[in-house]
């Protein structure tokens, strides 16, 4: 009878773990603390994929929030409250996203979210947070169309910003005509932001030579670069739709495929791994993301070095300033409404106007969840992005051009 | 020479002998004959140690080998050419007498290990770069046992040597056999084909469901088989 | 000692599942009034993984094909039933057709139960026709064709954007998964694979998964059994899909790729291929594993964590039991830990 | 549309013989190991992270001589190789198919989690020496000197594993264990010997392409080896499993294979390249069920 004592072991183990959730998960934290305490703590859910693709991108975001949830601590918290985080790997699977985004809104008591950094988790999560009244706050998902959709608040520029202002700058500063577009196709933010960039560039005049596809997985792009090479003649530059794991990889096989046009990118190629793995070829390279590193402003040079104490490291990415701010917008709209109230701080975050963050001035226009914020055009030079301008775009390619 | 006492062994999970003792003397010829699923073929793979013995011993030249892995058996002189040969098809008839001697160091004996082999079988040295699969049924049964020879065994237990041969084929494999026994290895036969196997053996068992059913000397043997026959109408 | 498999047998075993499944209906009962919405998620999780592990076991344990394309069939599955039943007023922002005439035209958004079913057969029909060649490959062969298969709806899915909206998936689908649909459809799978592999066609799939050639010489056409095992599993794969599709409400194409592929396959092979409690037992084990480890995780703050303990216990199981938890050791030198593959097989 | 000059296709060609070279070499190692156990190695791709791994930390960051570096890696290779066959295969061998493969599944998923823990999800920037590193550009073909390498390793290496299960004792035996592992032990050969000896060479080949795959690419992260593992089990199963020449021409089927259904299709289809590969793969199997270079599975 093996097999029935087996199946009674089992039996007793799904009780025994049910027993555990009921008595509210994870057990040890909540018990540590009386109840009366926890009213005075401010909870901070944040949801990012610490495991798989995304682990890249998400991991430094939520190193920054720990990082602004102690700057804010140590500042005497928000409004005489501590604040406190905590953060479920959702694992790049969706039930798995959903279920975090239960648990936060359902057994955690959390006062707002933050999460992700990919737009796709985003529309998975917000919209189970917004059912409960909670604010979701992405770091650095910039799909424009998110807050229609999802009710999530943006702590970045969109798509359509940023696409719009290389475009300008490539054909207007630059003098270059003819682009041929480079899209990860398994990437929803490539997708998006590369039609976006093709809209912005034909607007200003420009000619879009070919399209073509690859996808975040894949580390051989010579076919690529082969194609590239053969109709060079016609293509004045590239522009390249990547993500940090990604970008270097791509910089030095064009190069190395003996192309010499210039190379653009957004700000999923501001990484340091640009410089790390393409090397000299990673020489003029130009992005726009949301900040510089090299910035000599106080607050961002307080920001690295905090960073680099608590986690031995300097931020891997954009991703990281951006989790910062989106805690600070948190902290900020509470300030700005006087309350911990979930449903009072959606209102707070639309009162946000000149929040000075690392990545930029934030305000929240009347009735948008998009920031208006600058953005950043930088130039690889040196192993280091150097600041072009920042700037504000003139031309804004319709939303509904991303799917 | 060989001492089996009181083994039982499981072919995957299904017992397939149960307390079986068998004694072989040296410069023997002994068979063992059943019908099919009788056990026999396990009972060699217990002796050889492809499958282990649950329970009982063997002794091999007053030594236990029970617990001895089957590859380290070779090298102390037992020899097994398996039923339906399990030559290695993909390799070459020269790798596989090569392989025979995997164990041994000593290159002359190897040498004229080798010879001797191609003294009995002659269309082995013939075909020695063909591949081991392309060869006909008797002459991979002759592979096999040539396989076998090159480890240099003191005892030799063959499994079904005529099955799937032409008559013909097989009276020539039974010369080689009281050959090989003529010079000096004892040899455990295990057989379908009683009459072939009784006429050149000294010793025989009568092997049933996992045990044995009967022994002696084979005209005896075959004698009380035949009583047993009539009463019984097997 | 109480022997309860004795006890079972005297029993009419139709009576014994009505009650069993009275039992399961009222503990979900229960569980979905008492427990938190959390823990109901979870649980409405494992029913539906029950559906997709269940239906893999049809093709995998009882006939022998070792199929590593069930994400595929429930990416169809859950594509189709996810874009009938979308509702209209969303359909503008999210950028999903509309229908087209025959399948209600554009103001029409589909009920839930018949989109469920109509993902099912769409993946039927796709097993059909891709098995009709396929089912002819053995062993690893038939692996890699199914894997893809399973590649190449994902590219599909990726590609055709005017449909699936590619990379970014779909969002917002309808949440109309609860536990008595997950429970439902788990029941009737459950029941399904049982009917099937206790009747003349069962033994026909059985025969065929121990010797192909022994079973053509009895008159049994391989391939129409393995090609309707296969269309079967397909169908409640598509339903599994469907029912993934909205409970989580949202969808993209690398959601039905290898790493899905690969854990209804250790689900079902964990718990014991080829019997009917072994892939809900190998399914509840995972689920359960993963949730009930995640609080540990968190407090540590070592991420990932949960993937290596349950690695550790994966490779643990299948060293101590090979045939799953819930298997039974076949009879016969094949299943046989000593001489198994090492021994006689000829290749 | 598309530019058919012959500079194209030559550096296409090139570009595929590169990167089916390192398939390849993968395959080779997974197909000895599965003609041995009948296991489908998937662990096997966590050890080209792991050979990737050890060459950055004892080259970049200890700064070992090249040739040093290079020759500890593959021990590092060898060893880890020993440890897994010593931890786990042993065990393993003789239960189902099914269950050795979601065992190695199983190591595959520790291995890649413990190497998240250790070195962090981020991808690390992987430097090769300069000498690998020089860009020849010509008229009719581009490349560096990894690309040289890549490919004389990779022959050198196939021709000496070739040799090795042709002409030495060790070699033969483990042809003859891949094809009956209980005739194997009838005649002596002490198969747990080589079992290890097959995974030791077997994850030494790995983990020199693991530094092939960094030098080439020039970024290595903790998840790299999945599809690569996935990939050299495709590869062994269009070869036809259990065939060492099997292995390496379906490496270099599949690497080409990759590079032309991009290289040779309208840009748009680019996208389609996964899809377009294991449709062609699929058509391959149906015309020959047992795998270019395999024997017919007899049950």
């Amino acid at each position: 009878m093996k097999r029935v004592t087996l199946l009674v072991l089992l039996i007793a183990f799904v009780c025994a773990a049910g027993m555990l959730f009921a008595s509210g998960a994870p057990t040890a934290e909540k018990e540590a603390k009386p109840a009366a305490v926890k009213e005075d703590v401010i909870k901070i859910g944040v949801l990012m994929n610490l495991t798989g693709p995304w682990a890249s991108i998400d991991g430094p975001a939520w190193n920054s929030v720990q990082l602004a949830v102690k700057d804010i601590n140590d500042a005497g918290g928000i409004l005489g409250k501590k604040v406190d985080a905590i953060c479920i790997d959702t694992k790049a699977d969706e039930a798995e996203t959903v279920s975090a985004a239960v648990r936060l809104c359902e057994t955690e008591n959390v006062n707002a979210v933050i999460g992700y950094c990919d737009t796709h988790w985003v529309l998975t999560a917000a919209p189970i947070v917004r059912e409960y009244g909670i604010p979701f706050i992405t770091p650095g998902a910039t799909h424009p169309r998110i807050p229609e959709r999802s009710g999530a608040w943006l702590a970045c520029f969109s798509d359509a910003a940023q696409a719009s202002i290389v475009a300008e700058y490539a054909y207007k500063e630059k003098g270059l005509r003819t682009v041929s577009v480079w899209i990860d196709n398994a990437c929803d933010f490539s997708v998006a932001c590369c039609a976006f960039f093709e809209d912005a560039f034909k607007h200003f005049g420009g000619k879009v030579v070919y399209e073509d596809y690859f996808e975040t997985d894949w580390t051989d792009y010579s076919a690529l670069v082969t194609r590239l090479k053969s109709r060079q003649n016609e293509t004045d530059f590239v522009y390249v739709g990547a993500i940090p794991g990604n970008i270097g990889i791509i910089v030095k096989q064009i190069r190395e495929g003996g192309i010499t046009m210039p190379i653009y990118s957004e700000d999923g190629a501001d990484t340091p791994l640009l410089a790390e793995v393409a090397g000299r070829h990673a020489e003029g390279v130009i992005i726009t993301s949301h900040m510089t590193l090299e910035s000599k402003e106080p607050n961002v040079v307080k920001y690295i070095k905090g960073y680099n104490a608590m986690h031995g490291k300097n931020p891997e990415n954009a991703f990281a300033a951006l989790g910062y701010d989106a805690t600070m917008l948190v902290a900020e709209a509470i300030k700005k409404i006087g309350s911990a109230e979930p449903k009072k701080i959606s209102a707070g975050l639309s009162l946000i106007k000149e929040l000075k963050g690392v990545t930029g001035t934030i305000s929240y226009p009347a009735g948008m969840q998009v920031p208006n914020k600058t953005v950043a055009l930088l130039e690889s030079k040196g192993g280091k992005f150097l600041l072009i301008k920042n700037a504000a775009p003139v031309y804004m390619p319709p939303k509904e051009i991303a799917k | 020479m060989l001492k089996v006492d009181g083994i039982d062994v499981h072919y995957g999970v299904i017992p397939a002998v149960r307390e079986l003792s068998l004694s072989v003397d040296k410069g023997q010829v002994a068979t063992l004959v059943g019908a099919n699923g009788a056990g026999k073929t396990t009972t060699l793979k217990a002796i050889m140690g492809t499958l282990p013995a649950k329970r009982g011993t063997i002794r091999y030249k007053g030594e236990e080998i029970t617990g001895v892995p089957a590859d380290r058996r070779v090298g102390m002189g037992i020899a097994l050419v398996p039923e339906g040969r399990q030559i290695f098809s993909r390799l070459t008839v020269g790798e596989n007498l090569a392989l025979g001697a995997y164990h041994r160091k000593d290159k002359e004996a190897i040498k004229k290990d080798r010879e001797w082999i191609y003294t009995l079988f002659p269309v082995l040295r013939e075909r020695i770069n063909q591949l081991a699969g392309t060869l006909s049924g008797g002459e991979q049964q002759m592979l096999a046992l040539g396989r076998g020879l090159m480890s240099h065994p003191e005892l030799l237990m063959l499994d079904e040597p005529s099955l799937g041969l032409a008559p013909i084929v097989v009276v020539d494999i039974y010369e080689v056999i009281k050959e090989i026994n003529r010079s000096g290895i004892t040899v455990l036969l295990v057989e379908q084909n009683i009459n072939m196997a009784m006429k050149i053996s000294s010793y025989a068992y009568i092997m049933e469901t996992g045990k044995i059913r009967t022994e002696g000397a084979p005209n005896e043997v075959m004698k009380r088989e035949n009583i047993m026959k009539a009463y019984l109408g097997e | 000692m109480f022997d309860i498999r004795a006890t079972f047998s005297k029993v009419d075993r139709r009576l014994m599942a009505v009650i069993l499944i009275a039992v399961l209906f009222l503990c979900l009962w229960v569980a979905s009034t008492a427990f938190s919405k959390y823990i109901v998620f979870i649980i409405t999780l494992i029913g539906v993984y029950i559906v997709a592990s269940a239906s893999l076991n049809l093709t995998n344990g009882y006939t022998g094909l070792f199929s590593l394309g069930h994400a595929g069939f429930m990416a169809v599955g859950a594509y189709t039933s996810a874009l009938l039943t979308f509702p209209v007023k969303g359909r503008e922002i999210f950028v999903i057709p509309k229908l087209p005439m025959f399948l209600g035209g554009p103001e029409a958004a589909w009920p839930f139960l018949p989109a469920l079913v109509m993902g099912g057969v769409f993946a039927a029909i796709l097993a059909a026709v891709v098995g009709l060649p396929v089912l002819r490959l053995r062993g690893h062969y038939l692996s890699v064709a199914s894997l893809g298969l399973m590649v190449l709806v994902t590219a599909l899915a990726m590609n055709l954007r005017n449909l699936t909206r590619g990379s970014i998936g779909i969002n917002s689908i309808p949440t109309y998964t609860n536990i008595w649909w997950a429970y439902g459809c788990a029941v009737v799978t459950v029941y399904v694979v049982w009917r099937v592999v206790n009747s003349s066609f069962g033994r026909a799939m059985k025969a065929i998964r121990e010797d192909e050639i022994a079973a053509r010489v009895q008159g049994i056409n391989p391939l129409k059994y393995k090609l309707l095992a296969f269309t079967i599993g397909a169908f409640f794969a598509g339903i599994a899909g469907g029912l993934y599709a909205h409970i989580s409400g949202a969808i993209r194409p690398y959601a039905f790729s290898f790493n899905l592929t690969f854990q209804i396959v250790i689900m079902v092979v964990l718990g014991g291929q080829g019997t009917i409690s072994g892939p809900i037992v190998g399914t509840v084990l995972v689920t359960v594993l993963r949730y009930v480890l995640k609080p540990l995780e968190e407090a540590l703050g070592v991420y990932g964590l949960v993937e290596l303990i349950y690695a550790l216990l994966l490779i643990i199981t299948m060293l101590r039991k090979p045939e799953g938890i819930m298997g039974r050791k076949s009879g016969g030198p094949r299943g046989g830990r000593w001489v198994g593959s090492l021994g006689g097989k000829k290749s | 549309m598309i530019v058919l000059t012959p500079e194209y296709i030559i550096q296409q060609i090139f570009n595929g013989i590169v990167f089916g070279a390192m398939y390849a070499l993968l395959a080779l190692g997974m197909t000895v190991i599965y003609g041995i156990l009948r296991l489908i190695h998937f662990a096997h791709g966590a050890l080209i992270t792991v050979g990737s791994f050890c060459f950055y930390l004892l080259f970049m960051v200890l700064g070992l001589p090249f040739p040093a570096a290079i020759v500890l890696v593959i021990g590092l290779g060898a060893l880890m190789g020993l440890i897994l066959d010593m931890v786990a295969y042993k065990k393993a061998v003789g239960g189902p198919e099914v269950s050795m493969l979601i065992t190695s599944l199983g190591f595959y998923i520790f291995i890649e989690n413990l190497m998240k823990l250790i070195v962090s999800p981020q991808p690390y920037a992987f430097q090769s020496p300069p000498f690998l590193d020089t860009i020849y550009s010509m008229p009719v073909l581009t490349f560096r000197t990894i690309d040289i390498f890549i490919i004389a390793t990779s022959i050198a290496i196939m021709v000496f594993f070739t040799l090795f299960v042709k002409k030495t004792k060790m070699g033969v035996a483990m042809r003859a264990t891949s094809e009956s592992g209980e005739a194997a032990r009838m005649v002596g050969i002490n198969i747990g010997r080589v079992i290890s000896i097959s995974f030791i060479i077997a994850s030494a080949i790995a983990a020199i392409t693991g530094f092939m795959w960094g030098a080439k690419y020039g970024q290595i992260a903790y998840n790299m080896g999945f599809m690569a593992g996935v990939k050299a089990f495709v590869a062994i199963v269009i070869g036809g499993v259990g065939s060492i020449p099997g292995a390496m021409l379906g490496g270099f089927i599949l690497g080409i294979l990759e590079t032309f259904s991009v290289a040779f299709l309208p840009p748009g289809y680019a996208a389609y390249r996964d899809g377009i590969v294991f449709f062609i793969l699929i058509l391959i199997l149906i015309v020959k069920p047992s795998g270019i270079l395999g024997q017919r599975e007899v049950e």
